[in-house]
């Protein structure tokens, strides 16, 4: 089976386009793909649509928000535009207020089955959240079975980012607890997906088919954190 | 208005606890909610979701056995009970679009009598934090809402009807303000505890839709803490 | 946390009232509740609406077909309604060309995917599969993107019947290789899911948070198969 | 109608598998394609996949390999080869519906000259036995279908248009039979290669369908055995 191994991160991202579209996966600071984020930074594509739980947060830390500091990035899908503490001013809140970059909030959960319907090849679905809310407005609606039904599309991307635990040299994924949050879907979901891994890639074969949780099918490139990289 | 002292948080959160029932799933928002995974009852057993897809997590992690694998949905390290499973994203919010989520505790800016909420933008400024709101809104089989009884300048926040965009229509069942407990009824706000010191007049002076006197109005229920 | 173990498979259907709509899982004989299935053929409710990958098989062994041989179903959703060679006339296909059982054939991915919108609370979802053919006349469909998609709505269901390879006492299931197939998408979606476990059933805290397939909040009874209960 | 011999099921699956290309996620369909499996080309590195959601197993199992848990799509036991990976079915119809599989072969009643098939019913008989094929025709990227060229009355099964009710409109691209191979164009069925010792028309009086003869029709091409 194709080994899917690449040396660096820089290596990883070399071909990425301007105007691309990406998908970056973490929650609450776990799962998030750092290391693929610097080398995106070092890499300089411009124009990105990004899509991810949020923007950036205020440490110090490599997340979406440097590339959009970076102006890397033209526009986010993602459910936070506004921190929800009006001290928290991130440079992404701050360049969206100064329309430096253009953003669509989307609820989490209709986020994540978004991306879930880009992975599982469905058109279009309908979800009971945002029903009589200032998001629905404009949106197809239909009541079925007595509940109101607001009509949402998938979320297709060029590139996922991913972060996992464990990796064989196919691709098959392991997470470990809540470090898991967006990284299947999207992995999943996008055209080329690049993988961070914080353990040694293992030969095909060490991992237990019953405890993958991304089939290798769906990677295209993995690349192991070295000691000198973004672990936290 | 009257300077008397008002409910403190954690008693507000435990007392939206104590209406936990055993077995419940429950989700907790972040901030002030997440106080209420404080009030333990020995004989109840909780099982709590975050958005991020744990289910069944414990307390806080005090830092020696904090795991920097395990956070809830407010990136706080939390404890792994017995029993913990995780799944993705997708899979947790499939969790309570399906209506498995017996109770959301959320903070919010204002609550309306028609159990309208809004806790996610203020139009003042550009954009909005919506997270896993909506989706617990829309979908959870309670909300019950904790926040101040007053804005920092005064103002009611117990409306009529919500100024601000909401979050769901006409979901929240139960509120609890630093002056009492409120039932959403089809009639409106039903004052059910008042705090210490205040009267029903004082507290419908802080309230701009009007409230119904439970016929069994009592003082707030602390729980007695160990 | 709450023990969910029931002793007897007898004790874990007794209350399955008439016109009942059930989930059974399994494919190809593997993950295939046998032993939840004789019960229920012991306990004799009837009326019920069945969801399941098949209706029964040749063998002698238990299956939905089971069931709908004894007369205790009147409807099947399945993905298949003939067998796919003509010599292989099951109970079922016998009685449905009798029209003593309604049923409607299903392709095996909408049919999953049905069971996971109701596992996922969507409303409806639109599906590439069934454009252009005989089995999507009547149905509403839409070109998204510029391709055209079927409308297709949840199956929802009063029961579901699971076979796992290990469970905790608080109901996280793991399965075993392609023994899970439809069980945890059908163990989701159900309102109440009855599981027969392969293993001993562990006290909580035994299972490994990142191998469980089925998280313990969307099951209900447990019931070890016991060494004369069916295995196979 | 000549006597010649005509080819086996062996080798047209194994015309098939030699398109195959390295990498490629292929899904055989029960009965006949799955014969496609014991061709093998050691530069090729396959993963197959099953409706039940095995990801990258291997050959059938001889019975002291079987594992009773580990079946592909027909329920024969089949053996995990090393990186193989397990979903749940609405999974693995979701790597279906995205387009991962490169190809799915599957044997057929009847094909079309528009790419048209039909596999799933007979309407004199009742009902009808999907399966998994509709989705695999609908999504993936290529349809591959074997077929014996003629029914057992001798009647054409590569028609104008299908007499059956179809499985997907215009997706099949290549169809081997015992009488030759044949990629479906624009303008048609195209007879590339015939069995040994059959000529084009000799083929064409099988066929409904209006056959285009290749520049380049050669002799069916049979794999080295080993």
């Amino acid at each position: 089976m194709k080994n899917k191994t690449y040396q660096t991160f820089d290596e990883a991202v070399v071909d990425i386009p301007d105007g691309s579209v990406f998908m970056s996966a973490g929650f609450g600071g776990v799962g998030v793909p750092r290391n693929i984020l610097a080398a995106v930074g070092r890499q300089g594509a411009k124009n990105l649509t990004g899509i991810s739980n949020n923007g950036g947060t205020l440490d110090a830390k490599v997340d979406v928000g440097t590339l959009i500091a970076a102006g890397q990035v033209k526009k986010m899908y993602c459910a936070f535009t506004a921190a929800t503490h009006p001290s928290q001013v991130t440079p992404f809140v701050r360049m969206y207020n100064n329309n430096e970059i253009d953003a669509e909030v989307i609820p989490q959960g209709t986020l994540a089955e978004r991306i879930r319907a880009a992975a599982a090849g469905i058109g279009a679905f309908y979800t009971p959240t945002t029903v009589g809310t200032e998001l629905a407005v404009g949106k197809e609606q239909r009541e079925i079975n007595g509940r109101r039904y607001v009509l949402e599309y998938p979320l297709h991307a060029d590139y996922a980012f991913i972060r996992a635990w464990k990796a064989d040299t196919f691709g098959n994924l392991v997470f470990r607890l809540t470090q898991r949050n967006f990284n299947p879907v999207m992995a999943m979901a996008a055209r080329i997906t690049i993988v961070e891994v914080e353990n040694d890639i293992v030969p095909v074969g060490e991992l237990d088919p019953d405890h993958v949780h991304v089939p290798g099918v769906y990677v295209d490139r993995l690349v192991r954190i070295p000691p000198d990289g973004i672990w936290d | 208005m009257p300077e008397k002292p008002r409910l403190e948080r954690q008693p507000m959160c435990d007392r939206l606890a104590m209406e936990f029932q055993d077995g419940w799933i429950v989700n907790l928002g972040v901030g002030m909610p997440t106080l209420c995974s404080n009030y333990v009852e020995p004989h109840k057993s909780l099982v709590f979701h975050s958005e991020n897809g744990a289910i069944g997590y414990g307390p806080l992690a005090p830092p020696e056995k904090a795991d920097r694998h395990l956070v809830n949905a407010g990136g706080q390290q939390v404890t792994a009970l017995p029993g913990l499973a995780i799944v993705h994203h997708a899979d947790s919010f499939a969790l309570i679009r399906k209506g498995m989520v017996d109770v959301t505790v959320m903070g919010a800016y204002e609550v309306a009598e028609n159990g309208d909420f809004a806790n996610w933008r203020i139009p003042t400024r550009k954009g909005g934090g919506i997270g896993g709101a909506m989706d617990l809104a829309a979908c959870a089989k309670r909300v019950f809402i904790t926040l101040e009884h007053t804005t920092k300048e005064g103002g009611p926040r117990l409306l009529k009807r919500c100024t601000l965009p909401i979050t769901a229509p006409g979901v929240v069942k139960l509120v609890v303000t630093d002056l009492g407990l409120f039932e959403v009824t089809p009639e409106g706000f039903k004052l059910r505890e008042h705090a210490p010191g205040w009267t029903p007049a004082e507290i419908q002076a802080c309230t701009e839709a009007r409230l119904i006197i439970a016929d069994d109005l009592r003082e707030f229920r602390f729980r007695a803490r160990a």
